[in-house]
């Protein structure tokens, strides 16, 4: 029967090569879409819109905010959604979990290790987070490694220890607390008087001009994305690793 | 209100993130707060519809950021257009979002004890993942915002039991092959045009003249098969039936009349304003073989859906041909077949509803929806079943519902087109649904006399006694959206003409053929 | 067409992006179709998505393109910029100075396009998120059926599916039992039945018909389905049992949760 | 030249080990193959000048995908039957 799935594959195949032959060179810079507007708009005008010199997080975070927000919210669902299909479920316990038995006492070489290494790993969370505007990085590459740090403590220790500092319930609450963040100042700039997520308006309430409002609103969000990011990566982690029972270790 | 576009997605997404945040308090403060963010995004829909309707060239237009046409290019910023067809099927998405969360109550509280504060934010971004899609102007944007729709949509219906998440797995399995192949279109689209705006990509599609580009035709190819799979369409309808019969109801009564149909909304969208009409009519064969292809699926579904000894299953089965139906109406290259298409998708949206909100009561009060279990219940809950007769009616295309006159077009639209094979179908179907139906009165109404007493033979064992057929309507709180719902269904239809007047604005600047089409 | 030699060459030298993203592509898509294990199928859709990122990323390529961060010499806030703020901010109309230059249109051939890359960007949360969102559905599956081979769970639904679209009819010999728990919350239907199974498994009721390996729920719905036609007797005694099996088990529910 | 070698070797390591990772019946090593695949997009990405993608890979592809994965393993059986 296996061969039957192949036509369709190899149906799709044929149509992708059929047009790849139609693309545009390799790299060429005279490329409709290196050509367009739309991108040499980005390209040239990001520093003068926004005075940020990273032309990606300019783009996620303000031209196509909205996408962004979106974006989080896809996050969020995946966290609630997790949490929705597993909670309360776990409760039958059975299979072959029993043949990882998890040591009881963590090692202690490793639990040192992760003392040492967690707030380094935390600080580097929080420069890739606000240093996104200059160089590669951002709300969602923060927030992540936010995130592992965090499970990095659960899985050095067990579950329960990575709980006490970020319960379920205080996942929810600062992943919502992420959206809050990035809509709330979409709303700020829209009762301000401009259209949703419109940035420049908040020079009425920062003392910076229209641009460097911009530049600000959008660590602003990043940071709104980087909660959202960071609790829910850690919710999944969480939920998966035990099958929403919360408990034990890996 | 010129943000009332905005406010359309934003009260719901507000409202998602309150119920998260306030249901782990006290998750009895979810219901309200979803009735309220629900009423607030009908009332910023009809707002939008009204903007739309007074605008001298049918459309709003939004760019989200203050990245305003005059200063900037094209699709800088990501545009929200809110022409005729976008303004009514979001209000039909967040109308239909705000009846089901006032039916919501009962059942959440039911089936999915204890989870009303992850289940709520889930209802509530589906609509709003639902109406953006309705309203977005960018087709990645629209990638994002059916990744949204989909995301909740799997959480809804997982959320119940275990048979639920088996097959949510297949919907999601297939669902992301579709939204993939949709972003990979999107891809191509903009590796030969440069811009992801839908007006953007047309206009550039017209001024380059790529309408015999192969890349161009595989986008379409690509972004077609995408939605096709997306919306259930026959041969990709296998994750349909067991997700939607297996979900919670509430879910069901949610995803049942949207999902599908704003997926051919969006075949719509793409086939008139990405796309335009002589790329997607001309250019390719799409309307020579697409007709053919429908009559298939709606000979198929319509025949699966005689098969099936429950309701549940049998509905899911009936929005399969549904679909074939609408996807039909499209690709007949009609002007008729086109308003019938579009105005079936409302008319399909509101009976849908209909029926899965008495199948939800019916659930409630029966335990079961195999059709052996519903004998005699017209004494029992006689509003509930005038409801859900008022849905089936419609379904069958009977003259004072919506249905009688959306599929009035649509053969309209085949007889003009003189696509015969795709009217003989239609007719078909609805023998089909006349039997479906029927069968169901003859148990409902006919099997029990009115004193409750045994008819016996020729009806199987009946065995019902004087207690189960006592008059026990169902709860307020799910007998009024029902009911709702059904007098929507016949208001619609009495004043059809209006609703055809506005679709047929919005057809005008398209010359689509009134005659044949080729 | 593809037995053109030059096609090929082309594709397979000059274009081996675009060629290897569709080899990806089409084996994630192969292995979504084809792969019987439920984990195997959602790497396969990881590598489906990564592929269509890496046809994304290929667009923005360009030619002697760096990646799309201002130099020094265009950074609205470098050395170049600055020096020009500290030069001209005497005048009033030092504002519009300040701000930084646009490019030229030969300087925008230095940077690669930003635009795939954001898109990419929120793609591959997407993905993760869905990702993230299976393997939960594929825990679930695991705790309901015992298995995530979709040849095993198929047959395991199967069953469990005849048991809910049975007629209420054919359940329904005895009158007064109404056709309770067909198909709704099965989770807690079939615990009570197991529970009624471990308090009533005297072999008088159920009878040798069960087998021990398959999962509790369908040995329920055997040991409930097969007395029930044969005689009375054995249903009325069932239900007798079941009832106070079902109040046992639901304090210890709500203590649970 | 030498980046167009790399980026060669880089595309025909990535079909490689996306079939090593659907290849295998161990779905531990399937998951740690997948995040070799995953970091050698990343790679290949950095190399093509889409840095901020290619991190985001790197945290979310190679780093969270392959730890939820193996979580998540460790809950189910560890053999698959193809």
């Amino acid at each position: 029967m296996k061969w039957i799935s192949l036509i369709p594959v190899v149906a799709v195949g044929a149509l992708l090569l059929f047009a790849a032959t139609d693309f545009p060179e390799w790299g060429d810079p005279k490329s409709p879409a290196s050509q367009s507007p739309v991108s040499s708009h980005f390209i040239n005008n990001t520093g003068v819109d926004t005075e940020v010199p990273n032309m990606v997080t300019a783009v996620l975070a303000d031209y196509r905010g909205f996408d962004t927000m979106f974006e989080t919210v896809v996050v969020f669902i995946a966290g609630i959604a997790v949490l929705a299909i597993l909670k309360g479920s776990g409760r039958r316990r059975r299979g072959p979990r029993t043949t990882y038995k998890v040591e009881a006492e963590p090692d202690l070489i490793v639990t040192n290790t992760v003392r040492l290494v967690v707030p380094v790993i935390q600080l580097f969370a929080f420069y890739v987070l606000a240093h996104g505007h200059v160089s590669p990085g951002g709300g969602f590459q923060g927030g992540v490694v936010m995130g592992a740090s965090f499970i990095l403590i659960a899985l050095a220790w067990d579950l329960d220890h990575a709980l006490v500092r970020m319960s379920l319930p205080r996942c929810i609450a600062i992943a919502a607390a992420g959206i809050i963040i990035y809509a709330g100042i979409g709303f700020l700039s829209m009762f301000l008087g401009g259209e949703f997520l419109d940035y420049a308006e908040l020079e009425r309430v920062l003392p910076v001009s229209r641009e460097m409002a911009r530049y600000h609103a959008m660590l602003g969000v990043e940071i709104g994305v980087g909660f959202t990011v960071t609790s829910i990566m850690f919710a999944l982690y969480a939920n998966l690793s035990s099958e929403g029972r919360l408990k034990g270790g890996l | 209100m010129e943000n009332a576009i905005a406010w359309v997605l934003l009260f719901p997404l507000i409202g998602s993130v309150a119920c998260a945040l306030l249901g782990m308090a006290n998750r009895k403060l979810c219901y309200p707060i979803s009735i309220i963010s629900m009423a607030g995004a009908t009332w910023a829909a009809v707002e939008t519809l009204f903007q739309a309707v007074a605008c001298p060239s049918a459309e709003v237009s939004y760019i989200f950021g203050g990245w305003v046409l005059d200063l900037f290019p094209r699709g800088v910023g990501i545009e929200f257009r809110a022409d005729l067809l976008g303004a009514l099927i979001a209000l039909v998405v967040v109308g239909v979002g705000l009846i089901v969360s006032m039916y919501a109550k009962l059942p959440v509280e039911k089936e999915t004890p204890g989870k009303e504060a992850l289940y709520y934010p889930l209802f509530l971004l589906q609509i709003t993942g639902l109406a953006g899609i309705a309203l977005t102007g960018d087709a990645f944007n629209l990638y994002v915002l059916i990744e949204v729709a989909a995301l909740t949509g799997y959480g809804m219906i997982a959320i119940g039991s275990n048979r639920a998440a088996a097959a949510t797995f297949n919907y999601l399995i297939l669902g992301t092959i579709g939204a993939s192949l949709y972003l990979l279109g999107v891809g191509y689209l903009y590796i030969k045009t440069g811009t992801l705006n839908m007006v953007g990509i047309q206009e550039v599609i017209a001024a380059n003249n790529l309408h015999d580009s192969p890349a161009m035709q595989v986008a379409f190819v690509l972004i077609g098969l995408g939605i096709l799979i997306k919306m259930a369409f026959f041969p990709f309808h296998a994750w349909l039936p067991n997700a939607y019969s297996n979900a919670p109801t509430t879910t069901s009564c949610l995803l049942a009349p949207l999902v599908t149909k704003v997926m051919i909304y969006v075949m719509i969208r793409m086939v008139l304003t990405v796309f335009g009409v002589e790329f997607s009519f001309e250019s390719t064969l799409w309307s020579e073989f697409m007709p053919w292809l429908v009559v298939i699926a709606i000979v198929c579904a319509a025949v699966m859906a005689l098969a099936q000894r429950e309701i549940k299953k049998m509905l899911a089965y009936l929005i399969v041909a549904e679909v074939g139906y609408m996807v039909g109406g499209v690709w007949i290259y009609n002007f008729y077949g086109l308003i019938g298409s579009i105005f079936h998708i409302i008319s399909d949206a509101c009976m849908t509803l209909c029926l899965f909100l008495a199948t939800g009561i019916i659930l409630r009060a029966c335990k079961t929806t195999h059709f052996d279990g519903l004998r005699g219940l017209f004494s029992k809950m006689p509003l509930t079943m005038i409801g859900f007769f008022v849905g089936g009616f419609s379904i069958i295309g009977l003259p004072p519902t919506c249905g009688f006159f959306s599929k009035w077009y649509l053969i309209t639209g085949g007889m003009v087109a003189e696509r015969w094979e795709y009217m003989v179908v239609l007719m078909f179907s609805t023998m089909v649904m006349v039997v479906l139906f029927f069968r169901l009165i003859e148990r409902i109404y006919l099997a029990v006399s009115e004193s409750g007493q045994n008819l016996g033979k020729g009806h199987g064992d009946l065995g019902l006694t004087k207690e189960q057929t006592k008059f026990e309507e169902a709860p307020l709180s799910m007998l009024i959206p029902l009911l709702i719902a059904a007098s929507i269904v016949m208001i619609i239809g009495v004043y059809n003409q209006e609703v055809v007047n506005q679709i047929e604005r919005f057809l005008e600047p398209f010359n689509l053929p009134r005659g044949t089409g080729h | 067409m593809f037995e053109d030699g030059a096609i090929i060459n082309e594709l397979l030298i000059e274009r081996l992006n675009y060629f290897i993203y569709v080899v990806l592509l089409l084996i994630g898509l192969h292995a979504m179709i084809s792969k019987r294990n439920l984990i195997k199928k959602l790497i396969g859709m990881s590598i489906f998505q990564t592929s269509i990122i890496l046809f994304y990323v290929s667009i923005a390529v360009k030619d002697e393109a760096t990646i799309p961060i201002y130099k020094a010499e265009h950074d609205p806030h470098g050395a170049a910029s600055k020096a020009a703020a500290l030069e001209l901010n005497s005048t009033d109309e030092a504002k519009p100075l300040y701000a930084p230059a646009e490019l030229q249109p030969e300087e925008t051939q230095q940077y690669a396009n930003p635009l795939p890359h954001v898109l990419m960007l929120t793609a591959i949360v997407v993905g993760v998120a869905t990702f993230g969102l299976a393997l939960a559905l594929c825990l679930r599956i695991q705790q309901g059926y015992g298995t995530v081979e979709e040849d095993e769970l198929l047959v395991k639904i199967e069953r469990s599916d005849a048991r809910y679209s049975q007629s209420p009819l054919a359940k329904a010999i005895n009158p007064r039992r109404r056709p309770a728990r067909t198909s709704r919350k099965p989770r807690t239907a079939s615990k009570a039945t197991r529970v009624s199974q471990k308090s009533a498994s005297s072999p008088k009721s159920t009878g040798a018909t069960q087998t021990k390996k398959s999962a509790p729920k369908t040995k329920a719905t055997q040991a409930r389905k097969k007395p029930a036609p044969a005689t009375r007797k054995p249903a009325v005694k069932k239900s007798s049992v079941r009832k106070p099996a079902n109040k046992t088990t639901s304090p210890k529910k709500k203590g649970a949760e | 030249m030498g980046l167009e070698l790399f980026n060669t070797f880089i595309l025909l390591l990535l079909v490689v080990t996306a079939l090593a990772a659907l290849r295998v019946r161990d779905l531990i090593t399937a998951a740690a193959v997948f995040g070799v695949y995953s970091f050698l997009m990343c790679l290949l990405w950095a190399e093509m000048g889409a840095v901020d993608v290619a991190f985001t890979e790197a945290t979310v592809g190679a780093g969270i995908s392959t730890v939820v994965l193996v979580a998540t393993i460790f809950n189910l059986r560890r053999k698959s039957n193809d």
